[in-house]
């Protein structure tokens, strides 16, 4: 049953060294307000699970939350390589990343099953491609009525899921729209989710068949108005695409991203004040 | 080249548009496939219906999307699903006719690599990954592959196999299983290249104007076939310049101002 | 590519004798109208797919439309039983109904693979139930990680779909709300579809993720207000819960059947003509 | 029972409400357990979450649902959901406390028919099938099943098993991999039943007022197990009763209005 509590409260219960984490979000609704909030609280040893890694996990990465990886694209969209990504499986700074490799539709259908409690999830996959050769968890099964030949892999069961969305209404039920990606999957998959949301209002008034989580099926809800910030949240604010192309600069080199860290989210209180030392930090760029 | 009206990569974008026909359903890739599907669809295939991975059906964004989750391909929409539904029902359910996909490296048998380079498990440089690549690659009705031609991108032997071409060539690909065609053309900014119908090798079947034999072997990793009637490549039109630059004209304005 | 046309058209275009046809509804949306239409055209051999079968698939069993039903649960749904359905199963009566039994789940699961082109569907089921025992395209496989034993069975993959939704566009694209039930699995699952709806509009004018069906996946759209009648249309019309009562008593014998099929169905030209005679029918039944 | 003031079914109706604890995610087969779970929710359960085959979850209905599918389910409920995703995500997921069941056959381990009649090839009476029971009879975190008692209902052996109580008895549930608990009540007109904890055999734990053990014997096809201590079923109260016949009074106003 979701408790409304502030994001400090729900990783500090919620989140433990060791845990397998999804922090999802399909460009949309990316959540980073929570991402900060675990490196503040300095977990570690994460096992990160997500179909399209992008800053947060580099900054988690780089900040070395994280011992293990299962994605299927790990990139800056629209600009390049995650450098603290690449610094982690290249050269292992500041401690070596397995990477558990998989495509979108394999990660997408293994939501899924999670969500569905289905110990392995099924997809014609991977024909021709070298992905199965380094990934045990792919395997090969046969269709006992045509005898094909399909992938199947294990489900995503993550300790903790945690995503951003729209709103959540005073009992904590959440509404989500847009590009909704795996989230809803990745909450039901999980054994405890956070869903930070931008408002919390009276009555979620949701149109039918709205994508909806009831509040009975999350853990804890917590308002955090722009909390998706470099990404967008549809109806509230677009994407900040110059801060995806000022991440290129400042996660290239080893010194100047801990730097940046330390002065942008290990020295900050909460993502408010984040965003307060980011708007002057972009100011003094700027001028 | 310094004396056309248009860049190579303008040439590129407007021959990979070309290949696209109206009323096709093309599940896009970001970047070069994005732009190219886009500037189909503001000239000859105003009927294309473009699926983007992220979810939405029927996107019909002004502006080009930085990313494959921009909040204008939502907006400009027939509807949004889910993105296990987009893989599930639409890709894997066969309704793609045309799977548009950039890469990071290609082969002779238009296999990509877009994993890493140097061996996987110590990687020279680690690059993003599948992404829908491999099913889009499998399981679209035909794949066309657009990416700048150059000894660093058309390699002679891949260190990683991440999305099917024509695997070894023949019929390797069909004794996969794979029910698409697989690529029907590669469009680069030098020239068009398409696959030997018996070999499956990419043969060079057009060249971009300016552009000459010798610059398109140096700029491939292996010895490159080269069709007996190459053909030459048209010209961007003024129609098909004017839409591609207003594009990208309205693309850094939308993008500069949601940065400001 | 949906072509816009009439109901008779689209049945006799692509509605084929020995055809395997899911009229689909979950006591909502029932394409009633379709139904009727598929008798009058006299359709002969088909098997019939839905999970829910009820009035129109009593009339078509008693109209002697069907050889085979793949189904999940076939009653009146609040009232009892289907006695064409039981005349048919029980006294072969007016052909013999072969029948493939599932449960709900089950059945969901094999549209959703339908409309996935996957070879099977997999799910928790049937532990203890002796349904298997009876259906030879129910088989168990095992998690090839786990080793738990799943159940499998073939993917619904109708020749034809027949749905009624709320709206369409100018264009042919569909938009439904509501219970929804398994239309769009449905739909997707198809080589074929019929889709009449309660209105044509200008714009659909979606919600964010809205049901909707876009027209290039669609064969053909019929306008057919109150063509879900006696179930329901929402935001259109209730259920008409008396019809459902009343055909308790139409069904019972095969010759009063037979006899308000001819005057009700057969000798009317369509489904206006239809509701008309019926009003006249229940006028006096009243009087 | 002619001195008092409420009907069997009433009793039957209360007495299974009654079973329904606040708070409980709890799927809900129509009739009957529709009944006994909105009464529940109109009296001790406010907060009784429950969710319909058909795809309302949170459904609040202020009149009873004549099918499953009603249109009040969908406009009352906090979400409705496809139907493949009720018994993907939402059952099978793991997330229903109880399932409520109504049943046309049961026996003593309190498996249920709901299929056939006599053999299943040619059946003597063609029931309408197993609908969602078989996988909530195994998935639900428990089982609560209401029906009236007597000798067409409470069966010595069934001609078909469509839904597993505890099968032989036993841990012969527990060998066949069902991870609810399975059947925890069967709430009748006569009486309550209970499952032995160790043979899981039905055993007459609660007698309605104003039925006598021997009625219950003579209603059930085998012989019934009688708990040493057997309780008195608290008749229905005031409260109880009124809500009851005003959630019927309603009910059968607005269908028939519908009808009108």
């Amino acid at each position: 049953m979701a408790v409304i509590t502030t994001l400090a409260e729900a990783v500090a219960s919620l989140v433990r060294d060791g845990d397998t984490v999804a922090l999802e979000g399909f460009t949309h609704l990316i959540p980073s307000a929570a991402g900060h909030e675990i490196i503040r609280q300095g977990r570690r040893d994460l096992t990160l699970v997500r179909m399209t890694p992008d800053l947060i996990y580099d900054q988690m990465i780089g900040m070395g939350t994280a011992k293990k990886m299962r994605f299927s694209w790990g990139g800056n969209p629209g600009v390049g390589s995650l450098h603290r990504f690449r610094d982690a499986v290249e050269r292992g700074w500041p401690v070596p990343l397995a990477v558990q490799e998989h495509s979108h539709a394999d990660m997408a259908n293994a939501y899924v099953a999670g969500a569905a409690n289905l110990p392995f999830s099924l997809m014609r996959g991977y024909a021709g491609s070298d992905l199965p050769k380094h990934n045990d968890q792919i395997k090969f099964i046969t269709c006992p009525f045509t005898g094909e030949r399909l992938a199947a892999t294990p489900p995503v069961r993550p300790d903790v899921t945690v995503i951003h969305a729209q709103q959540a209404d005073r009992k904590g039920n959440v509404l989500m729209w847009g590009i909704v990606g795996v989230q809803k999957e990745a909450v039901l998959a999980a054994k405890r989710s956070i869903i930070t949301v931008e408002e919390i209002v009276e009555n979620l008034n949701a149109p039918p068949n709205a994508c909806v989580l009831p509040r009975w099926a999350i853990s804890a809800v917590c308002l955090e108005p722009g909390g998706a910030h470099p990404s967008y949240a549809q109806g509230y604010y677009e994407r900040d695409n110059r801060f995806y192309k000022a991440w290129d600069e400042i996660s290239r080199d080893r010194e100047v991203f801990r730097a940046w860290m330390q002065k942008h989210i290990m020295d900050t209180a909460d993502f408010t004040a984040f965003r307060r030392v980011l708007a002057e930090s972009q100011g003094q760029r700027a001028a | 080249m310094s004396e056309q009206s248009y860049s190579a990569s303008e040439m590129m974008t407007v021959a990979a548009a070309r290949r696209l026909q109206d009323g096709t359903v093309c599940f896009v890739g970001i970047g070069l496939p994005s732009t190219a599907a886009n500037l189909a669809r503001l000239t000859h295939a105003p009927e294309v219906v473009l699926i983007y991975e992220s979810g939405p059906i029927g996107a019909k964004p002004s502006v080009l999307p930085l990313s494959i989750g921009d909040g204008e391909l939502a907006a400009t929409a027939d509807t949004v699903v889910s993105t296990p539904e987009i893989f599930r029902y639409w890709l894997q359910g066969g309704r793609i006719n045309v799977g548009f996909l950039g890469a990071a490296q290609i082969d002779r048998f238009a296999n990509i690599n877009t994993t890493v380079i140097g061996p996987y498990d110590k990687p020279k440089v680690r690059l993003p990954g599948a992404g829908g690549a491999p099913e889009i690659a499998a399981l679209a009705g035909e794949v066309l592959i657009v990416l700048k031609q150059n000894a660093k991108t058309f390699i002679d032997k891949l260190d990683f196999i991440t999305s099917a071409g024509f695997l070894d060539g023949g019929d390797a690909r069909e004794k996969a299983g794979m029910p698409g065609k697989g690529p029907t053309a590669v469009i680069t900014d030098l020239g068009i290249l398409t696959p030997d119908p018996v070999t499956r090798e990419l043969t060079l079947t057009s060249l971009h104007p300016g552009i000459t034999v010798e610059q398109v072997r140096a700029a491939t990793g292996w010895d490159l076939r080269i069709a007996n009637d190459l053909a030459a490549t048209v010209p961007p039109t003024e129609v098909e310049l004017t839409a591609l630059r207003a594009l990208l004209k309205r693309t850094a304005e939308a993008h500069g101002e949601v940065a400001a």
